[in-house]
């Protein structure tokens, strides 16, 4: 059971405080009528579902009611901080080209 | 006194406070302090089950938790507890508590004829039987079913309360032995936030059975006193007792139930206090002292009444001043039962104690010989020997190294038998969360490494990382307390702390779980390993044989560890057993998994506060008194309670919504439709946010208008649908369905949040500030001009599909004339503190017009008279605008591609014999069809029969003197009689419980197509 | 026609016939602080424009320290989220407040709402206001020290909290009311529950 | 491994010591190629590799288990059996899997205690009752066993279950499949596992696919932790891990891996004679023949792979538990545990041919997967053995994500089960 760091409300918060978004930065298709059936598809439906670090979306729904991101390890649980969905950009961005 | 209880001034028990209670109907005498099992044997009561399987006599194992077999059902009726074990439960006066197995009778049980050919029932044994014929399991199952089970659950609703307490705490210390009170104390003494839990009734752990040890000079008994004493003193510290960690989850979250009645007479319990409560426990660091619980040999007839772990006979001669034999054998690997077999040789007991070592530890045995226990180095037990009790055990002398028979030796007779396997850690909380324990070879036993998880904040102390010396236990106690308060930066005013006691050195334990019997596995008598499960060390080797090879296989196959002990005292020796079966090394076999809970929690505890009336929430809207008023019936609409329909006369359902249907068409009717969400949207790109998010068009939308939009998820499909009205160019005010509120409320922050940060728009709920009154009818503008003076209401000034500022019954309001009936309506929107004000004036106005309240059925049927759906009732999440028939409300030419556009062009979903919405007409007019029936061709229904779609809602219309149904039905739309379809494509049959109705498809606008009633 | 009257979400529970005075007898002590003005405004606290004209209207600086609170003589400012707040005053205010905020953001990014049917508050007091409180929420409450504001989860329902006087006021929806209340009288059981005479200044106070 | 099972070998074994058994499987060694590998030996992964030696003749496969056989879903789900599923495409598959059910025991010579006591899916809402109405009339017209029941109905024959108007969500009905019921999970691994052995199946426990071998197209191969593997066809089973798997072969699945929590009760003298599930108040429960009540939980919402949830799922579980049955509220959870379920958009699992050839996945069953075990096997294996879908899982192909033609089963998927 977790514990979250609301960027925002600038606290460690209880689980039950948020719910869940799923997986963070999904980019919706700037023109989507251009693109394909599949690639359609791949945006709507698709995730990486990794085993390890997973860069996702939580919303502090008793508090602020904003979105964030965590980053976490799925399978161990290890939490390795939680931004401001701008600023997670920018370590998320930094990692991808990194890799 | 009771035969079996001494004099013993340090036992824990009130000798001057009596108790009396029965058990299966007999009386007996105890004291304050006894546990139901210490006061059972202080009468030499034996016998109190019979084993799972095949039915043997069984009594007391333990001391505690880790009891496998004495699980008795406490009091009866709405108190009555299944399963409680009698060594857990505390003495009141009046108990009365009865055995869970044994039919027809402890003395007779019907499984013990089945135990005479227990060979012919090893593990697995179901699995290869009752197969055939294919009838026979059905009727062998039910049997098979009353045979299992250890006590019966209630029948009567439970009378007792429960609730959940959070607390965030620096330290969570988990048991109140010495090595616990000394980190509490140690924690404590820093000025941390701490939280000591034990399960027992008072601290002291095994202190409390070894009241003669020694520790910094004193003894164990007043160096209790003393640091409890401290503990109480501290303010930052605070003591649970009779409080059971049962889990430790993620990032050190501790579930704890304390239990607050079940130790006190059902009569004295304080009404208004709850029965248990549920502490959830967030603490920066855990400290487990959890301990050890010292785990029996495993020899032939193990099992019988009257044969004990060592340790419980030493506790309940220490603690609870019981000698449950005269004449002990005590049998062990071990040095640990050395100072319980000299208390008992004090206590006037005959003791003889066999050692499986050949070469023991000289200190003891001095001391043994010198208290008169009569030791014997190097023997083992071969079996042992009773029937309802032990009588004996045949000894043999054992094999210097290997776990050999090296000679015969004598038989002893006893009336209690006691045996020590060295002590089993209690690891289970380290391991809930994913830690796993590590075999010890020197210390023969899985241990939680004293800081093998201080990165996640968990520490372990004494007895459970593996110190079995009471010394050693304390002095790393000592230790351990420094590095975890280093990490507050906090130094330890306990590390200079005298713990020095009198026990000898440690020799090491000989390494032995089953002893041998000079037989291969499986010929001589039956050599119990899990008590509860009837899992005998035979069976683990058939387990091997059969090829379930994976610990886990073996757990499965066997049931080993599976019993409401989860395998506290037969784990260990399950793994060494099977260790040895496949010739591999304990580590190699490795463990099973630990999962909460430690010892059961009820469900009670667990669901708190949540039950009842409190089970969940209930929504009220600010006009609810005036429907309860008017003894309205309510049906639950998502977390609403709503007005269902207003029998009045002892009408039913259909006579109400009849009458409320009528008086809408007719005249006047009126309901509270507060419960739909209402979102505030304010900024410059209000409007193309609108665009973005509903599937029509909102740039042409004038201030003082209002618009119904469809939403769709971006898979096409439409999820919620609302009316929005303009306010000012740049705000506008959105409803959404009552169910869907919240859902919608999070979807358009996500967007706007994640996607289109840029769009200069703000939202906010105001759901539960708008009280709505719904007035609709041809006599609704009469009944709102009298309350409505300051605008105009005529059609000309205030046309369909617009709002306005006003003040109705002296409330400032928003009016909106839109209407999900199709009838001439006003939707008066109030600050919800005038809404009982403003809905009791409307109904006072509307008197001489009849006006009549109604409910959410009439509502359904109404809208469905005019073909309006509603969204989760007509919609199920695969239905387009288009099959909804609402091309109308989707604009294809807005320039930002809205969520879900694209996926209407997916070959799928651009098929135009998809499931669309139409309305239904039966033959008979009389016929109201089922919702939920299912649309096919012809009457014929021999199945398979191929579906076409259903019926989703279905009335009869009072207006139309008819039957009426909505339905969706593939390529409906080109099935509709008006459209002159092909001829009998119109024709199809709904089927609903064995009968097809005939119906004609038609268009879902069942009145006034051209809209003209809503316009006048 | 009648007078218009007001309701608060708790009228149902007749809490006036219930009330008396504090003594030793009860170790919770619960009252409601029923229609006030609730003002739901949102910006942007990097924008001067918004927050001057706001500080200038509320007759104090707008609380940007998250889970903070700010107090003026006519009304109480509470930190909702970054670019959320939510005003607490007497009833009477709203009506002018939304004119004024209107007048003054018209050029400037902004959200003003009257929310003021859609919350109550309760008001906590007693020797296990605190402990009774550990019960209904998971909030770390050692962290909800006077002047700050946080929003958490009550039972199955959310609610925001502050530290006011030597209590606490709990600031809900109206429509959860029903059950926030049976909620915490069922969780107040064991400590001994009261229903407080309701104190004026205490109104005045909460709304500002 | 030809000793059968019956009454007189228990004897005779009985009067051995029991000392005559043989293993019920064989544990193999990887040997370097096979025509098909299936991955994880789960029931479904083990009733594939019977059903492909069985119908389909193909003699050289293995099944290869990173860790113990049977140990993942299928060792820790709630073993409800039914198929009273809503649209045609799942009605029929579960329906398949239902009949092989009912003759399973025997078939495999491995009683597998499969137990038609019923199932109740109960209506709490106006909404709920139309949507049962809607599955049952569905399923009836597929030759489907289920009818629909009014609260008195379920009352009678669920004495204990509180049907007053008083509670948060009063019962108004159900629907009712008698030839549903349970069965003993263990028993379904084990038994498929011994049936496989028989027929020459390699099962290789304890060796982990690590990677898979594409050339041009087609599968070649698997990496493991014990060597390298050579298959033309690849069959992966892999449930909550498929979409590890998937990305060996580059391929991103429509998959999330949540947690799915389960507990038990202490063992009871029989209380309840058959299943009980309840979407609105969120839970479900049975009684086992050991006497433990089986209760399942639902869904924890983050991704996860660790086999554990949250606690304040299970508190909502045992809180839903003891609406609906007042009187276990002094029964005592007795242990936990979470599994690993992947949950796909449509709540329908995904028997598929992919853009590798011979690499094929049979996942996304979530939490409903157990009840289809035999049936899944059975048409995965035709479709490896033919390449091509056996027409009652054509509809479940991968494409359906691109097409748009999803298949709908929240409502009668709803909680865990
Ligand atoms: C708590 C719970 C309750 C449930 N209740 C029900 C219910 O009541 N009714 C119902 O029908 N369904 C239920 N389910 C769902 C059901 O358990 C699953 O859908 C079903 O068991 C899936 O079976 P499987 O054989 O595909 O998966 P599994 O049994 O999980 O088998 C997959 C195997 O693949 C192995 N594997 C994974 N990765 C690799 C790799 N890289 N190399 C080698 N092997 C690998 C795993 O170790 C595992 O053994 C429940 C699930 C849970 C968790
Ligand atoms: N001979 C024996 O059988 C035996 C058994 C245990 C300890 N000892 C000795 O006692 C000395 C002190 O040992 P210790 O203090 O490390 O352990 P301890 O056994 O004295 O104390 C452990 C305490 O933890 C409690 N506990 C265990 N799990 C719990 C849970 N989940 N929740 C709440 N309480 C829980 C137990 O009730 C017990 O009071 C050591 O020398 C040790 O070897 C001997
Ligand atoms: C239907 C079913 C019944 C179970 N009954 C019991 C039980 O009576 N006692 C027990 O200790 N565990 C029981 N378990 C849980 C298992 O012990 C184990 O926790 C579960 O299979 C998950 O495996 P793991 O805990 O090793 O990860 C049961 C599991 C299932 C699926
Ligand atoms: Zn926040």
């Amino acid at each position: 059971m977790f514990v979250l760091h609301c960027p925002h409300c600038g606290e460690k918060r209880e689980e039950e405080e948020f719910g869940y978004g799923g997986e963070a930065f999904i980019a919706r298709p700037l023109a989507p009528e251009t693109i394909d059936d599949v690639t359609w598809g791949e945006y709507l439906f698709m995730r990486k579902n990794p085993k390890g670090w997973h860069w996702e979306m939580w919303s502090h729904n008793t508090g602020c009611r904003k979105f964030f991101v965590v980053k976490r390890n799925t399978a161990t649980h290890a939490i390795d901080g939680s931004w401001t969905l701008a600023d997670a950009r920018k370590l998320y961005d930094a990692e991808s080209k990194a890799s | 006194m009771s035969s079996h209880r001494i004099q013993n001034p340090f036992a824990r028990i009130d000798t001057s406070r009596p108790l009396s209670f029965t058990f299966d109907g007999q009386s007996f005498g105890g004291f304050a302090g006894d546990t139901l099992a210490s006061a059972l044997l202080a009468h030499g009561h034996r016998m109190l089950a019979r084993s799972f399987k095949y039915g043997r006599p069984r009594g007391i194992v333990g001391a505690g938790a880790e009891e496998p077999n004495a699980l008795v059902q406490l009091e009866a009726g709405p108190l009555t507890i299944p399963n409680v074990k009698a060594t857990q439960v505390e003495l009141y006066d009046g108990l009365s508590a009865c055995r869970t197995t044994g039919w027809p009778s402890l003395a007779y049980d019907a499984k013990s004829i089945g135990g005479h050919f227990s060979r012919f029932m090893p593990a697995g044994f179901y699995y290869k039987t009752f197969k055939w014929p294919a009838a026979l399991w059905p009727r062998v199952e039910p049997i098979i079913r009353h045979a299992a089970g250890y006590g019966s659950a209630p029948v009567d609703p439970d009378p007792e309360q429960y609730d959940h307490q959070h607390h965030h705490a620096d330290v969570l210390v988990v048991g109140a032995g010495a090595s616990g009170l000394l980190a509490a104390l140690g924690a404590g003494r820093a000025g941390l936030h701490v939280i000591l839990v034990d399960e027992q009734n008072e601290p002291g752990g095994w202190l409390l059975s070894a009241p003669h040890a020694v520790i910094g000079g004193q003894t164990a008994s007043d160096w209790l006193k003393t640091t409890i004493g401290e503990l109480k003193s501290l303010p930052n510290v605070r003591i649970l007792a009779r409080t059971c960690a049962f889990a430790l989850h993620d990032m050190n979250m501790i579930q704890a139930v304390e239990q607050l009645h079940d130790h006190v007479a059902p009569s004295a319990r304080p009404a208004g206090e709850r029965r248990q409560r549920l502490h959830r426990i967030r603490a920066g660091r855990v400290v487990l002292a959890s301990g050890a619980i010292e785990r029996p040999l495993v020899y032939g007839n193990n099992d019988l009444p009257g044969i004990l772990t060592a340790a419980a006979l030493t506790t309940y001669l220490n603690r609870y001043a019981v000698a449950v034999g005269k004449r002990v054998l005590l049998l062990t690997s071990n040095d640990h039962v050395y100072q319980g077999a000299c208390d008992l040789a004090k206590a006037g007991c005959s003791v003889v104690l066999a050692d499986t070592r050949s070469t023991i530890n000289p200190a003891w045995e001095k001391r043994a010989r010198a208290a008169g226990v009569d030791v014997m180095a190097g023997y083992g037990i071969a079996e042992a020997h009773g029937g309802r009790a032990v009588k004996g055990a045949h000894l043999v002398r054992l094999h210097p190294e290997r776990i050999a028979v090296a000679g015969n030796g004598p038989f002893i007779d006893c009336d209690a038998l006691g045996s020590s396997g060295g002590l089993s850690p209690t690891v289970h909380l380290y391991c809930h969360d994913g830690g796993r324990p590590v075999w010890d070879e020197k210390r023969l036993a899985f241990v939680a490494p004293a800081t093998g998880r201080a990165k996640a904040g968990i520490y372990v102390v004494g007895a459970a990382s593996g110190e079995f010396g009471l010394q050693n236990a304390l002095a790393q106690t000592c230790l351990t307390t420094a590095e975890l308060l280093a990490t507050f930066d906090k130094a330890s005013a306990i590390a200079t702390l005298n713990v020095r006691t009198d026990e000898p050195d440690l020799q090491p334990a000989r390494r032995i779980f089953r002893l041998p019997d000079g037989k291969p596995e499986g010929h001589g008598k039956k050599a119990f390993v899990d008590y509860q499960n009837d899992v005998a060390a035979s069976d683990i080797h058939l387990a091997v044989r059969e090829n379930y090879r994976s610990i886990e296989h073996i757990k499965r196959y066997t049931a080993l560890g599976f019993g409401t002990d989860q395998g506290k005292l037969s784990n260990v020796n399950g793994f060494a057993i099977a260790a040895d079966a496949l010739g591999k090394s304990i580590p190699e076999v490795g463990t099973t998994t630990y999962r909460p809970a430690y010892s059961p929690v009820t469900f009670g505890t667990l669901a708190g506060a949540h039950a009842a009336d409190t089970f969940e929430p209930r929504r009220y809207t600010a006009m609810h008194s005036c429907h309860v008023a008017r003894q309205a019936e309510f049906e639950p609409v998502g977390q609403w309670l709503r007005p269902w329909y207003f029998p009045t006369g002892g009408e039913d359902l259909h006579a109400a919504v009849r009458r409320e249907c009528l008086a809408a068409r007719r005249s006047v009717a009126m309901m509270d439709a507060s419960t739909l969400g209402k979102i505030d949207i304010r900024g410059r790109d209000v409007r193309e946010f609108l665009n973005r998010v509903y599937a029509n068009a909102w740039t042409q939308l004038a201030p003082g208008k209002c618009r119904y939009g469809l939403m769709l998820d971006e898979n096409g499909m439409v999820f919620d649908d609302g009316v929005t009205a303009c306010i000012a160019d740049d705000h506008f005010l959105m409803t959404t369905t009552t169910g869907g509120a919240a859902r919608v409320l999070t979807w358009l922050e996500k967007w706007h949040q994640t996607e289109w940060p840029e769009l200069d728009v703000y939202m906010t709920s105001v759901t539960d500030h708008w009280a709505t009154a719904a007035v609709v009818g041809p006599k609704s503008r009469q009944v709102l001009a009298k309350l409505c003076t300051d605008i105009d209401l005529s059609p000309a000034a205030f046309k369909f599909m617009d709002w306005r500022e006003a003040t109705v019954a002296g409330v400032a309001a928003r009016v909106f004339r839109i209407s999900f009936s199709g009838e001439l309506a006003f939707e008066v929107n109030v600050d919800a503190s005038y809404g009982h004000h403003v809905w009791e004036a409307l109904m006072a106005a509307g008197r001489e017009f009849g006006i009549t309240p109604y409910g959410t059925e009439t509502m359904h049927v109404l809208r469905a008279e005019k073909g309006f759906i509603i969204a989760g009732q007509d919609t199920d999440g695969s239905m387009t605008p288009f099959d909804l028939d609402m091309a109308w409300a989707v604009s294809m030419k807005k320039p930002f591609s809205f969520i879900g556009k694209r996926s209407f062009a997916r070959s799928d979903t651009a098929k135009s014999d998809r499931k669309q919405l139409v309305g239904l007409l039966t033959d008979d007019p009389q016929v109201i069809l089922t919702e939920g029936a299912q649309m096919i061709e012809t009457s014929n229904t021999a199945p398979p029969v191929p579906m076409f779609g259903h019926v989703t809602s279905s009335y009869f219309s009072p207006e139309l003197g008819r039957s009426i149904a909505l339905a969706v039905v593939r390529d409906g739309i080109h099935r509709r009689s008006e459209d002159g379809v092909k001829a009998g494509r119109d024709i199809m049959y709904a089927w609903a419980g064995g009968k097809a109705h005939k119906v004609r498809i038609v268009s879902a606008v069942f009145i006034d197509p051209q809209g003209a009633r809503q316009n006048v | 026609m009648s007078e218009p009257v007001m309701q608060s979400p708790l009228h149902p529970f007749d809490l006036a016939a219930k009330a008396r005075p504090l003594d030793a007898s009860c170790g919770v002590w619960v009252s409601e602080l029923p229609l006030l003005g609730y003002v739901s405004l949102r910006g942007q606290s990097s924008d001067q424009a918004f927050t001057e004209a706001v500080a200038r209207i509320a007759g104090v600086a707008l609380p940007t320290a998250p889970c903070t609170f700010a107090i003026s003589g006519l009304a109480k400012i509470l930190w909702i989220s970054p670019d959320e707040w939510l005003i607490v005053c007497p009833r009477a205010r709203p009506k002018g407040l939304l004119g004024e905020f209107s007048q003054a953001l018209k050029s400037v990014k902004h959200q003003v709402a009257d929310n003021s049917g859609g919350y109550t508050q309760i008001y906590l007091q007693g020797k296990n206001a605190r402990d009774l409180l550990s019960h209904t929420s998971v909030y770390d409450l050692e962290a909800l020290t006077p002047g700050r504001i946080v929003g958490t989860t009550f039972g199955k329902s959310s609610l925001y909290m502050h530290r006011h006087r030597d209590g606490y006021c709990l600031l809900l929806r109206r429509s959860f009311a029903d059950y926030i209340w049976r909620y915490l009288v069922r969780a107040a059981e064991p400590y001994g529950f009261g229903v407080a005479q309701i104190d004026a200044a205490l109104i005045a106070g909460a709304a500002a | 491994m030809k000793k059968e099972y019956s009454f007189w070998s228990l004897f005779k074994q009985g009067l051995q010591h029991n000392e005559g058994w043989d293993p019920a499987w064989r544990s193999a060694e990887p040997k370097p190629s096979y025509d098909v590998v299936i991955v994880g030996a789960g029931g479904h992964g083990l009733a594939t590799a019977y059903y492909l030696a069985k119908e389909h003749g193909v003699r050289n496969i293995a099944v290869i288990e990173k860790g113990y056989l049977g140990g993942g879903n299928t060792a820790r789900n709630t073993t409800i059996v039914r198929s009273n599923y809503l649209w045609d495409e799942s009605a029929l598959l579960y329906e398949h899997a239902l009949k092989l059910w009912e003759g399973l025991t025997a078939d495999l010579n491995f009683n597998i205690m499969f137990s038609q006591r019923g199932v109740f899916n109960l209506g709490h809402t106006l909404q709920d009752m139309r949507d049962i109405e809607r599955r049952v009339n569905a399923n009836n017209l597929n030759g489907i066993d289920a009818l629909v029941l009014d609260a008195a109905e379920v009352k009678r024959r669920i004495p204990l279950i509180d049907a007053s108007k008083g509670t948060r969500y009063p019962i108004l009905g159900a629907s009712f499949q008698p030839r549903a019921g349970v069965a003993r999970h263990d028993a379904v691994a084990w038994g498929f596992a011994r049936g496989a052995s028989k027929y020459g199946v390699d099962i290789i426990e304890n060796c982990e696919v690590t990677g898979l071998d594409i050339a041009a197209g087609r599968i070649k191969g698997l990496q493991t932790s014990r060597g390298y593997v050579a298959a033309s066809r690849v069959g992966c089973v892999a449930a909550g891990h498929s979409s590890v798997i998937a990305k060996m072969a580059g391929i991103r699945m429509p998959i999330e891996s949540h947690p799915l929590q389960a507990f038990v009760s202490e063992s009871l003298k029989p209380v309840l004679d058959t299943v009980v599930m309840s979407n609105a108040v969120h839970g479900y429960i049975s009684q086992s023949d050991k006497g433990e009540l089986v209760i399942g939980a639902g869904i924890d919402h983050y991704n996860s792979y660790s086999q554990r949830g949250s606690p304040h799922v299970i508190e909502h579980t045992a809180a839903a538990i003891i609406e609906l049955f007042p009187m276990f509220s002094r029964v005592r959870m007795n242990r936990q545990w979470g599994g690993i379920v992947d949950t796909t958009p449509d709540a329908c699992p995904i028997i598929s041919k992919t853009k590798v050839k011979g690499l094929y996945f049979n996942c996304g069953w979530g939490t409903g997967g157990f009840k289809a075990t035999p049936g899944s096997g059975n048409v995965f294996a035709h479709t490896i053995a033919r390449d091509e879908p056996h027409p009652l899982n054509r509809a479940f192909a991968l494409d359906r994500f691109h097409t748009g033609h999803l298949i709908d089963e929240h409502g009668a998927a709803g909680v865990a089960h």
